[in-house]
């Protein structure tokens, strides 16, 4: 009895390694899974929370940046600077310079959320990388101009 | 006065040049030549093999599909500085390594590749193999013992067992062999197998005797000698550049030469029709190596306990049930 | 849900000093108990007995004082019972880490965040923060020193 | 060769070395596991001291990457607390900020819309689920089988996927809002996690093929740093390494919070309380966790999914709550306590990697080295949570 299943035992642990193989070995044949990052790039699905950035309205020229300083309130880890100019005596506020230090920045999105004219929205961006800490510092405004330009 | 030279000289040249020694020296270059280019083929399947089965492609970058990669990885091992740390025993350390791969470099004098492709058909052929292959744990005993690291320690003292245990099941199994062939010849071995293959006579054998070299070769599920998740790289952790590089070397040379062995034992060796015999022998060769490559990519490590276990009380009994049985077996066919 | 009556059972028991009002749903326990000084041990073994596991325990710094607040839970179901000790003078309370084994790091805790010091404590060095630290972290008092302070970013 | 020699290890207290090396043979000596090694999924150390193979004594070294969370909750508004959820336990974010979320509505008395805590719930069983996958392969990787530790990114990669088009985020979501959630969910994640549903039932017969069945990993976990029950309650461990000692405790079902009440599902649990059992515990949770997700599908009420009347700036009357729920770890508890004003008083977190790491000591005791790396590996431990 005792024979029989110490070998029963081993029959059985050796039908287990079999099994083994035969989920691996036909997973050597089927195609491949993963994307070949730098030379293939996924898209991003349009939920994406990159950094932040100026929203862009199709007939508006400018951006809803009032400057008002509610971003950079509710930023959990300082990450914003705001500097806005009243353009005239009567005219409302607006930002002329939009600074995040997206090093620091955990994209919790409280500040797209707290926005009471809806001007931040998320970017697409997910590869960036920079050689200083300096280059982590965004200029929303710059940007928003650069992709104004482009279109 | 150039007459008397002369004959000398021819003499000389003539033994020099005798087939004897010219199929030592260019087997010796041909071996070498071998280890290096089996241990870059090899690194490169297993690359391949490891990312297939895992659904990646592996490395794509250095050339065509990527099959420069171990080269460059080569390159880039001779490239590196040789870490000595300051408390190693430098003289055992440096010459671990060598220990490692030299007395593999020896076996392959009686690997046979083709019915004449021996560099010596000695009588005592398997025995010299064994005898050899088994000098490569003390390198790794005197790599990890040198290290003066406790992973590495660990790593060489659970090398040396684990090669005392496995040999024992290698050679019962071969003994069932060998009383089968009356003769430890390599090429009167693969003669035996005229008929029939021995793997068909043998099976019980032949398993064990994977199992047991796999083992022996320090190859995952049996890897516990440098098992990545306990003794961070184990025998080897304090080795770097050409240093580790020759570790490596001898692991994928040591692969080759137990598969070789088992198609020696077990396949027909060089045996098979259409195709020229060393073509043959490097196809089932590559074809067992394949298996291992594919289990370090399918199955978890042994504990040290367990893998003891396994030899101990699984292998080295059913080895020598298959030997008495084959003796018995052998006599009664008389 | 466990009933009123074995609740103030349950709160005789443990030789409550204090029984606060408490709503399971706004506050999560069901019974919320502040015991004297030496009580602590005896009600501990009492919920100990009744097969209460230690769920949590931390500590409060009310400014003055410290109180050190115990959860106790039961597996059948929820009975959440909150233990309210309050240090004394020295931030002392009398250690429960030899009746259950958890209370051992979260005394740690407590003591090297909020400088609460456990009586009896078989270990009391410190855990989380460096071994050498001298401050409490957690304490209302302390003031994060200037140069833990994140540089600013411009500094490069 | 100086293997006894200990001048080269940090050795934590002289003490303790002393008490330990008194009726031990010449030959233990210290070993420094960590705070960089390949096993510890991050910078925990532990200092064991080891008789040849075997563990003498160990103990877990903690707080390398100690950030202060609660300091930090006491000194930013309770919404600003949103992305250190996810950096506690990086693995259940989402599970996460459900409970802060669940508990901070508790102290405000917010109201959340039905339909809000049915996808918080969702989201929260598939983060669950993730995490779970990512500890299967870990712990095998430990074990030396690389290969379902790629295979678990897939499942992973198709749940990131889901979560992304939902939260905006693949692994430190802070999705959840006081009074709902931060997106709705539409009929691409739906169909989409019906898909996953459908698929990742076929792909748990192949796990049990590859990985359950497998004579090596039997071997490897079967009988290993078996815990037992009253050990288990003692220490207070909770979550799979609770239940794997037979414990049927889970706040899920004890005090259940969202929807849970109403979906049916079971508590898996084990009878030894070893690694296997651990693993077995995790293993039919997540098929549970499916079970969960396809019913709350199956009823997703339609309506607002954010309670437009929650404040924004949240300042809750004084008071304190006590909130538990379950992580995929087990039970963290938060203690928040409100002075009236926008920052809280007190807030405390007891993660469940904490309290499951302090009985490690107990169980290394007199085990296999390579047992060690299997039951580090079965505790699911994420470093992050154990040193806050």
């Amino acid at each position: 009895m005792g024979l029989l299943r110490y070998i029963g035992k081993i029959v059985s642990g050796a039908w287990t390694i079999v099994l083994g193989y035969t989920v691996t070995i036909p997973e050597i044949f089927r195609p491949i899974k993963t994307v070949q990052y730098p030379r293939e790039k996924l898209t991003m699905d349009p939920a994406y929370r990159g950094h932040i950035e100026l929203a862009m309205l199709p007939g508006k020229d400018g951006h809803l940046c009032v400057a008002c300083g509610t971003c950079v309130r509710a930023c959990p880890s300082h990450v914003i600077k705001v500097q806005g100019v009243k353009p005239g005596a009567m005219g409302a506020k607006a930002g002329v310079s939009f600074l995040i230090d997206f090093s620091r920045c955990s994209l919790c999105s409280l500040c797209v959320d707290v926005c009471p004219m809806n001007a931040l929205r998320h970017s697409m961006e997910y590869d960036l990388a920079y050689y200083s800490r300096w280059d982590s510092v965004i200029d929303l405004i710059a940007r928003f101009k650069e992709q104004q330009e482009r279109g | 006065m150039s007459a008397n030279i002369a004959p000398g000289l021819w003499n000389w040249l003539a033994y020099w040049l005798s087939e004897e020694v010219l199929v030592a020296v260019v087997g010796l270059v041909i071996v070498i030549a071998l280890i290096t280019v089996n241990s870059i083929g090899l690194i490169y399947a297993e690359l391949k093999v490891a990312a297939h089965v895992q659904r990646r492609p592996g490395p794509m970058e250095v050339g065509w599909h990527g099959w420069l990669q171990p080269v460059m990885d080569a390159v880039k091992l001779l490239g590196k500085e040789l870490v000595t740390a300051s408390a190693v025993n430098k003289p055992l350390f440096i010459v671990a390594p060598a220990i490692v791969i030299l007395p593999l470099l020896v076996t392959f004098i009686v690997i046979p590749f083709g019915k004449t492709l021996i560099i010596r058909d000695l009588n005592m052929g398997l025995l010299l193999i064994f005898s050899f292959s088994a000098l490569n744990v003390v390198g790794i005993l005197v790599g990890g013992w040198a290290s003066n690291n406790k992973y590495s320690l660990l790593g060489a003292l659970r090398s040396v067992s684990q090669c005392v245990a496995y040999e024992i099941p290698i050679l019962i199994t071969v003994m069932s062999v060998i009383i089968m062939t009356h003769s430890l010849k390599m090429s009167e071995i693969i003669a035996a197998q005229d008929r029939v293959w021995f793997i068909v006579v043998q099976p019980l054998a032949a398993i064990l005797y994977f199992v047991a070299s796999t083992a022996e070769t320090n190859r995952l599920p049996f890897d516990i000698p440098e098992a990545e998740g306990e003794l961070v790289a184990g025998f080897h952790s304090e080795y770097s550049g050409m240093r580790f590089a020759l570790f490596f070397l001898a692991e994928y040379t040591n692969m080759f030469i137990v598969a070789a062995v088992f198609t020696t034992l077990f396949l027909g060796g060089w045996r098979g029709p259409v195709l020229p015999g060393p073509i043959w022998f490097l196809i089932k060769v590559y074809a067992l190596i394949f298996f291992v490559l594919v289990a370090r990519w399918t199955f978890p490590r042994l504990r040290f306990d367990q893998l003891m276990t396994l030899a101990w009380k699984v292998m080295i009994p059913l080895a020598m049930v298959n030997l008495i049985v084959t003796a018995l077996v052998m006599k009664l066919v008389q | 849900m466990i009933s009123s009556s074995a609740l103030n059972e349950l709160s005789k028991a443990l030789g409550a000093a204090e029984v606060h009002a408490t709503d399971y749903n706004r506050t999560g326990s069901h019974l919320d108990v502040t015991v004297a000084g030496d009580g602590l041990r005896a009600a501990a073994q009492t919920l100990q007995g009744r097969g209460f596991f230690l769920e949590d325990l931390t500590a409060v710094d009310h400014r003055t004082h410290r109180e050190v607040v115990y959860r106790f839970n039961l597996y059948q179901g929820p009975c959440r019972v909150t233990i309210r000790a309050k240090a004394d003078e020295a931030d002392a309370v009398d250690t429960i880490s030899d009746l259950y084994p958890l209370a051992n790091w979260m005394e740690r805790e407590c003591h090297e965040f909020l400088g609460v010091t456990f009586t009896g404590h078989p270990d009391p060095r410190r855990l989380l923060l460096p071994e050498d630290s001298d401050f409490h972290p957690l304490r209302k008092d302390f003031v994060v020193p200037q140069e833990a302070l994140a540089p600013e970013y411009h500094q490069d | 060769m100086s293997i006894t020699d200990t001048s080269n290890v940090n050795i934590r207290s002289i003490e303790t070395d002393r008490k330990i090396s008194r009726g031990l043979s010449e030959q233990s000596f210290w070993l420094n596991l960590g705070p960089q090694h390949p096993a510890t999924h991050g910078v925990l150390r532990i200092l064991v001291r080891m008789d040849g193979e075997r563990v003498v004594e160990a103990e877990p070294v903690i707080g390398y990457i100690h950030r202060g969370h609660e300091r930090m909750g006491e000194t930013r508004g309770y919404a600003q607390f949103f992305p250190n959820n996810s950096r506690m336990d990086y693995l259940g974010a989402l599970t996460y900020n459900h409970g802060y979320c669940e508990a901070v509505e508790k102290l405000a008395g917010i109201e959340v819309p039905r339909r809000a805590v049915f996808i918080r719930t969702i989201t929260s069983e598939f983060n669950r689920l993730s995490s779970h996958l990512l500890w299967l392969g870990a712990y095998l990787m430990d074990l030396g089988a690389f290969t379902p530790f790629i295979y678990i990114w897939e499942e992973r990669e198709l749940i990131n996927d889901l979560l992304n088009h939902v939260t905006g985020s693949r692994l430190t979501y802070s999705y959840n809002r006081f009074g709902g959630v931060h997106k709705d969910i539409d009929d691409q994640f739906i169909t989409g996690a019906r898909a996953f549903i459908k698929r990742m039932r076929k792909r748990f017969k192949m796990y049990n093929r590859l990985v359950t069945g497998n004579v090596i990993f039997q071997a490897r976990a079967k009988g290993v740093g078996a815990i037992p029950k009253q050990r288990a309650q003692a220490y207070g461990l909770t979550g799979p390494c609770l239940r794997a000692c037979g414990v049927e405790y889970d706040i899920r079902k004890k005090e259940p919070y969202a929807v849970y009440s109403e979906v049916d599902f079971d508590i898996p649990t084990g009878q030894n309380g070893d690694a296997f059992d651990r693993y077995m515990v995790r293993f039919l949770e997540m098929e549970q966790s499916l079970r969960i997700i396809e019913q709350c599908l199956n009823r997703l009420p339609n309506g607002p999914y954010i309670n437009d009347q929650a404040p924004r700036d949240l300042a809750p009357d004084p008071g304190e709550v006590f909130f538990a729920f379950e992580s995929p770890r087990g039970q963290v508890n938060i203690f928040i306590k409100s002075d009236g004003t926008r920052i809280p008083y007190r807030m405390h977190w007891k993660n469940p990697s904490y309290t499951n790491l302090s009985i490690l000591a107990e169980l290394m005791r007199g085990q296999f080295i390579a047992d060690v790396i299997s039951i580090m590996g079965s505790f699911d431990l994420i470093i992050p949570e154990i040193d806050k």
